[in-house]
């Protein structure tokens, strides 16, 4: 057996971290700053920040990211490795002990672009961009489509972890009550305040899918967007987790593609103004089905793989956040039943 | 009631440190709600709707941090209000990063329930470690290996006083509660229960059990040594009590490299005297010295899983050659020996598995006549150089000479890879055979490692006019992070004959290498 | 046993009450102090064997001294054997970097009321060229001389007015207000100066020697730390020669070797080679110009502030290239080693957390964790004085040996 | 008679394993990965590695570091 405690994990290696092994390099009074390697890059944060010198500022600070606000109210994420990749994310090497509300950055910190670096606060912390991959939110997935049936199967088994991992105090807790379509009638159940608020809010929105009446859905979005616990409101990180179900199933599974756009679309126009920053950026980029890797290889494994896979698969969404990971489960899980009966549907009568 | 709204603009905090301050505020006496949402329009109306919207929240926009309390009186306010602001205030004087602590008891104060300490140090320092741990009431892993015995007898001694287990020295895995520890796989919980004094013995066992529908309770590592004539079998004469106590477990299995002969004769005794049938397998014992005992004595790790599975179903226990009827191994083997040239007839075996390569060795000899090894059945077919194949051959790829300086072979992979291909050079290669181990600790992708060199060394053979025929056994699970069925594609994908076991594999190579001339010594 | 005897370590340690008490010329106050002795810092040392800062510093006290006219004079003197070297530590004295402390020299008498020990510091003369990096030249005689003949004499009143000042107090505040009393002294000479100005003039000395005093004060943020350092001496003397006590009672440096002494095993100092500082540079210096690390002020560390209470000076935390969170797992960290933490100094940012008290030499083996010390980087070279600041970690040799001794006598 | 903590882990069913790992990380990782509560020691060699030294160590503080006490310590501890 190995007979020596080296960290099979290379990166924890890479990282020099400033303090009893400052660099020696400059031997100015200048502070010392952190290198980190940026991995991959989303398509996303690519354009937002590589066509200029100034990239921004930084908006917030969290525990495995930090936010740097561009322009007219848009973010890129630069985030650890758990957090994964994601279209407006870079993802850096810092290790996982190390916290980034711990190495210095503090909001307003300037963040500019020099070559392939990324330079945040006075030298507090550098990215070198140089050996990171682009990373696009896939559309087409790989595998072979599994039947409606196994699709479905496929849902009730993440329906199942998210009720034996998930958190519920957002309305994540109704994932237990959406075998009916008529959820309005639990309503009496014993639901934390937000759940019991959203409900009748929710099956009103999916109604209104169903019926593709723009202005239903409109006026119940109004009722959810913002609403809810948590940083990214419990609501917001259910219709994100919808829209992208609705999105991704219908670029793969032979249903109206302009049915769900519309829907989106109409989602869509609600957003702005109603809810916090962050939470917006996902919102919006859901409408488009784009989504941190998690969600979509959630939403991939539903339609083409094996039911441990998407219990895998589901375990990683209902990681994220505290209770947003499993507000997003309800949000898919809606989404999907909705278009797999779509589905269902059209297999039958065309 | 009190209603009163704590906010702080543009705050941003983890959702989780959000979620836990609305909970242990919650948690107060005669506090009734706490909610720690932002100030967006749909949240400022619930809060409306529920008396707690004040003009501050009011002001606030999207992205302020509102926290609303309500409690019963203005005294739990006064409580809760000065609990959000240490809570915050916490977090804002200093965001620290998970503390790391340095040392055992560092890490006791953050974890004071801990029941269990796994410890990979290196050797000389192994003992200070478990020892410190023993003392505080702790359960040990012990991964580290070149541990002093008298070292590790002292530790086991101590262990056995205290009622604790001590796993190791040099112990590769072990399954507690349905959860691996080290090199572990992801197996079922079941009936089952085993004792090994090996890591990968214990792997193919368990995996088996789990292919075969069933499952283990509990399996104990006891670490290499423990059946040493020092050391004396402590750990699994323990583990069988615990097992024989445990209400899950209804039937036992025994694992170890041959032990030495009165540590042996000492633990088949306490075994005899188990109430719950136990399966043996030393590899290599003679069956009747383990049959006298009143166990069930089994060749090859396969016949023990099997063995125990059909001792918990109530069904008879049958030896098994293969899985597949004997018609289609044999056109398996006739497909494969072929293509061999005349030259070719010698089996090759490279394993990262100790356990494996000494079962492929016990397996091979009576149907090949004797093969060299690293770790030679006889004295007289030791390898004098490992670098250097003769004849057949069995080496353990994880012993001393290989993993010096470098981690084990079922991490890395370079200096196996490496050899596959010698071996490819040697006119007289006949088949390759291999072990792939799976499982937690295990690599990510071991098949992707492997096939490119098993590629190369087809094509080497090729090149030189001959067919280089590789047959592997996977030990692993569909449920293994690396997926054993993935992997078994991959395996198949590059012409490699994959088996259900180490035995059958090192059987069917025994059959591709002989040309089938061993067909009839096998199935008798 | 140990445990009791270190318990009986921090109880003193604890317990102590460093006032400041007088102010006198150190001939007068030091017993054995004798014309001729020069006391240095850290562990002893022969001449041959000094580093340039402390030779630099030896020079300028025997010119000071006028025992010497030239650097030539000095040197025969030292040859000729009639210079007596020994360490600040064996006569109950710290001082800075170099350290040097000479008959004349006036220094702070600090007494711990609670044990009755004194303890002796020199004054800080102030940033720039000065004696304690090493420096000679005419100009810092004549400040020396200055601080002795006007500044030392007013102190004195004034401190004599005051009945003595309690250091510990101000250590606790300052470090509250962003100090370690260590590398960062800003706030605790300020709370210093608070207590002793009006004091100082009512003495009524002419207003131009007032007003120089308050000027040198206030060009100097690190008038504290000698004070800081006796205080420390005074309390971690306090806990020195318990029998079976591994407690550390000093950390210290001569700028050759690194020495150690604990409190179980007496008078003995168990050395390594003194390591180099890691740290930041003034512009224009590198590692290459630096001297190994020098001086007694890592008394401090010893007794738990400076680079123990890292996380209370988060202002200096990059100025050694750090982070917040890095000064507060330092802190942390030396935790793991010491018997126990003071509450007496707490530290805001560790939520008001005690200061770690009492190295314990099993602890700093047992765990290979070693003490941290914040500490200013002398250029190499005599007088051309500090070209940067960082952190050192006490050398693990000291602790080895220390143990060895330890098994000897048991 | 002392209480074997040993029973806990093995023969409760619904005992929770609850680890702190001691050497190479990637074993801590796996058992987050399986849901398992860990603490990781950012360990190094004590006595800078000095195995000589160590065994000084372990004679002097043999009585020192008794069991009895330790169990002691870690009840308070809790609390």
């Amino acid at each position: 057996m190995i007979s020596q405690p080296t960290d099979i994990e290379p990166q924890t290696g890479k990282v020099v971290i400033s303090g009893e092994k400052p660099d020696f390099s400059s031997s100015t009074m200048i502070t010392h700053p952190l290198r980190l390697e940026a991995i991959f890059i989303g398509s996303i944060a690519a354009n937002r920040s590589f066509n200029q010198e100034r990239i921004g500022q930084v908006h917030s600070v969290f525990r495995r990211a930090f936010n740097v606000l561009i322009s007219d109210n848009q973010l890129i994420s630069i985030v650890r490795r758990d957090v994964g990749k994601g279209p407006i994310n870079i993802v850096t090497n810092l290790p996982q002990y190390r916290s980034m509300t711990s190495i210095g950055i503090r909001r307003k910190y300037e963040v500019l672009k020099v070559d392939d670096l990324i330079i945040v606060g006075n030298n507090v912390l550098i990215i070198s961009t140089k050996n990171a991959k682009q990373w696009r939110p896939r559309k087409e997935f790989r595998g072979n489509l599994l039947t409606i049936k196994k699709m479905r199967d496929n849902l009730m088994v993440m329906k199942e972890v998210a009720c034996s991992h998930g958190h519920f105090d957002g309305l994540g807790q109704l994932i237990k009550y959406t075998e009916d379509e008529h959820l309005e009638k639990f309503i009496t159940k014993k639901l934390n305040l937000f759940a019991r608020m959203a409900l009748p809010h929710i099956s009103r929105l999916l109604k209104a899918i169903k019926a593709g009446s723009s202005q239903d859905i409109k006026r119940s979005a109004k009722k959810l967007i913002g609403f809810g616990p948590g940083l990214t409101p419990s609501a917001d990180d259910m219709l994100s987790g919808l829209m992208t179900s609705l999105a991704l199933i219908a670029e793969n599974l032979d249903v109206n593609m302009n049915f769900v756009s519309k829907v989106n679309k109409d989602i869509a126009s609600c957003i702005p103004g109603r809810t916090a920053l962050i939470s917006q950026e996902f919102l919006m980029h859901a409408v488009a089905g784009e989504a941190n890797e998690p969600i979509i290889t959630l939403i991939e494994k539903i339609l083409t793989a094996k039911p441990n896979e998407v219990e895998n698969a589901a375990k990683e969404v209902l990681a994220i956040g505290d209770i947003s990971g499993t507000d997003i489960v309800l949000g898919i899980l809606l989404g999907s039943q909705l278009l797999l009966d779509e589905a269902q549907y059209l297999d039958k009568n065309i | 009631m009190v209603v009163r709204v704590i906010i702080r603009k543009d705050t941003y905090r983890d959702s989780v440190t959000l979620m836990k301050i609305s909970n242990k505020v919650a948690e107060l006496k005669g506090v009734l709600q706490a909610a720690v949402i932002m100030a967006t329009p749909t949240n400022k109306q619930l809060l409306r709707d529920v008396k707690l919207l004040t003009d501050e929240i009011e002001r606030a926009g999207p992205n302020d941090l509102v926290i609303a309390l309500d409690t019963e009186n203005e005294e739990s306010m006064q409580i809760a209000v000065s609990e959000v602001d240490k809570l915050l205030s916490a977090w804002e004087s200093m965001e620290v990063e998970e503390v790391r602590p340095k040392t055992l008891d560092s890490a006791l104060s953050i974890m004071p329930d801990a029941n269990l300490v796994m410890i990979s140090v290196p050797g000389d320092f192994a003992k200070r470690e478990a020892l410190r741990a023993l003392r505080k009431g702790l359960n040990v892993f012990l991964f580290s290996s070149n541990v002093p015995i008298e070292e590790e007898l002292e530790l086991k001694k101590i262990s056995k006083e205290r009622g604790l287990l001590m796993m190791g020295p040099d112990c590769g895995t072990a399954i507690i509660n349905n959860i691996a520890l080290g090199f572990g796989n992801v197996v079922n919980q079941g009936p089952i229960g085993m004792v090994s004094a090996s890591g990968t013995g214990l792997q193919q066992v368990s995996t088996l059990i789990h292919m075969e529908g069933l499952g283990i309770s509990q399996a104990i590592g006891t670490g290499g040594n423990d059946l040493s004539k020092e050391v004396g079998g402590m750990m699994m004469m323990e583990g069988i009590k615990l097992l024989e106590k445990d209400k899950k477990t209804q039937a036992i299995v025994l694992i170890s490299k041959p032990p030495d002969p009165q540590t042996g004769e000492k633990v088949l005794k306490v075994a005899g005297h188990c109430e719950k049938p136990i399966v043996v397998n030393f590899l290599g014992e003679e069956i009747d010295e383990i049959g006298k005992r009143g166990c069930i004595a089994a060749t090859t790790l396969e016949d023990a899983a099997r063995a125990a599975c059909a001792l918990v179903r109530g069904k008879k226990i049958e030896k098994t050659i293969f899985t597949l009827p004997r018609r289609r191994i044999m056109s398996m083997v006739n497909a494969e020996s072929s293509k061999l040239s005349r030259m070719q007839k010698y089996v090759r075996g490279l394993f990262s598995g100790g356990t494996l390569c000494y079962e492929a060795l016990v397996v091979l000899a009576p149907l090949i006549g004797d093969v060299y090894s690293n770790i030679p059945l006889k004295a007289e077919y030791e390898l004098e150089d490992v670098n250097v194949s003769k004849r057949h051959i069995c080496i353990d790829m994880g012993s001393e000479e290989f993993t010096i300086g470098r981690p084990h072979p079922m991490i890395d992979f370079t200096l196996r890879k490496r050899r596959i291909v010698q071996e490819a050079k040697d006119p007289e290669t006949a088949v390759v055979l291999l072990d792939v181990v799976l499982g937690y600790g295990a690599h990510q992708d071991p098949a992707a490692e492997l096939v490119p060199s098993i590629a190369d060394a087809k094509t080497v053979a090729e090149q030189n006019g001959r067919f280089l025929s590789v047959v592997a056994s996977i030990v692993g699970t569909p449920e293994d992070p690396q997926d054993l069925r993935k992997q078994r594609r991959k395996l198949k994908g590059a012409g490699v004959i994959v088996m259900p076991s180490n035995a059958q594999a090192s059987r069917i190579a025994a059959l591709i290498a002989t040309r089938g001339t061993v067909e009839e010594k096998l199935f008798g | 046993m140990f445990e009791e005897a270190n318990q009986q370590a921090i109880e003193k340690i604890r317990s102590a009450q460093p006032l400041l008490v007088d102010l006198k010329p150190a001939g007068k106050v030091i017993s054995r102090m004798s014309k001729n002795t020069i006391l240095h810092a850290g562990p002893p040392i022969k001449w041959e064997r000094m580093c340039g800062p402390l030779r630099g510093a030896v020079y300028g006290a025997l010119m000071y001294e006028e025992l010497a006219e030239s650097l030539k004079e000095a040197e025969e003197l030292i040859e000729n054997g009639e210079i007596l070297f020994a360490p600040c530590h064996e006569y109950d004295s710290v001082g800075p970097m170099a350290g040097v402390i000479s008959v004349s020299m006036p220094v702070f008498v600090v007494k711990n009321e609670e044990n009755g020990n004194l303890s002796y510091s020199s004054m800080n003369e102030g940033l720039g060229k000065v004696l304690r990096f090493g420096a000679y030249s005419e100009g810092v005689i004549r400040h020396l001389k200055w601080m002795e003949m006007e500044l030392g004499p007013s102190l004195e009143l004034a401190i004599k007015r005051s009945g003595g000042i309690n250091l510990k107090k101000i250590i606790s505040q300052a470090l509250h207000m962003g100090d370690e009393c260590h590398n960062r002294n800003v706030a605790a000479t300020s709370l210093f100066e608070r207590e002793i100005m009006p004091l100082l003039i009512e003495t009524s000395l002419e207003t131009k020697v007032t007003s120089r005093i308050a000027k040198f004060f206030a060009e100097n943020d690190h008038f504290f730390l000698n004070l800081s350092m006796a205080a420390c001496k005074a309390m971690m003397d306090a806990a020195h020669g318990i029998e079976n006590c591994t407690v550390i009672t000093a950390m210290s440096r001569n700028g050759t070797e690194f020495g150690i002494r604990v409190s179980g095993l007496g008078d003995r100092w168990f050395t390594a080679p003194a390591p180099t500082a890691k740290g930041l540079y003034f512009p224009g210096y590198g590692p290459a110009d630096a001297n190994p690390d020098l001086g007694d002020s890592s008394i401090t560390e010893t007794r738990g502030i400076g680079g123990f209470a890292m996380a209370a000076a988060p202002a200096i935390v990059r100025f050694v290239g750090g982070t917040l969170a890095d000064a507060v797992s330092y802190t942390k960290e030396m935790m793991t080693i010491t018997v126990s933490k003071d509450y007496n100094f707490t530290i805001p940012a560790l939520n008001f957390e005690g200061i770690p008290m009492g190295i314990d030499l099993f602890k700093v083996l047992n765990t290979g964790i070693l003490p941290i010390i914040n500490t200013g980087i002398a250029h190499k070279k005599p007088g051309v004085g500090q070209i940067g600041a960082g952190i050192v970690r006490a050398p693990m040799e000291c602790f080895k040996k220390a143990l060895k001794a330890l098994v000897e006598k048991a | 008679m002392k209480k074997s903590y040993l029973g806990k882990v093995m023969i409760m069913p619904n005992k929770k394993l609850k680890v702190i790992n001691i050497g190479i990380e990637t074993f801590a990782e796996d058992l987050r990965k399986q849901g398992v509560e860990v603490v990781h020691v950012d360990w190094r060699p004590p006595a800078g590695g000095d195995v000589e030294i160590l065994k000084l160590l372990d004679k002097l503080e043999e009585g020192v570091d008794s069991p009895e006490r330790d169990c002691l310590k870690r009840l308070t501890s809790k609390q």
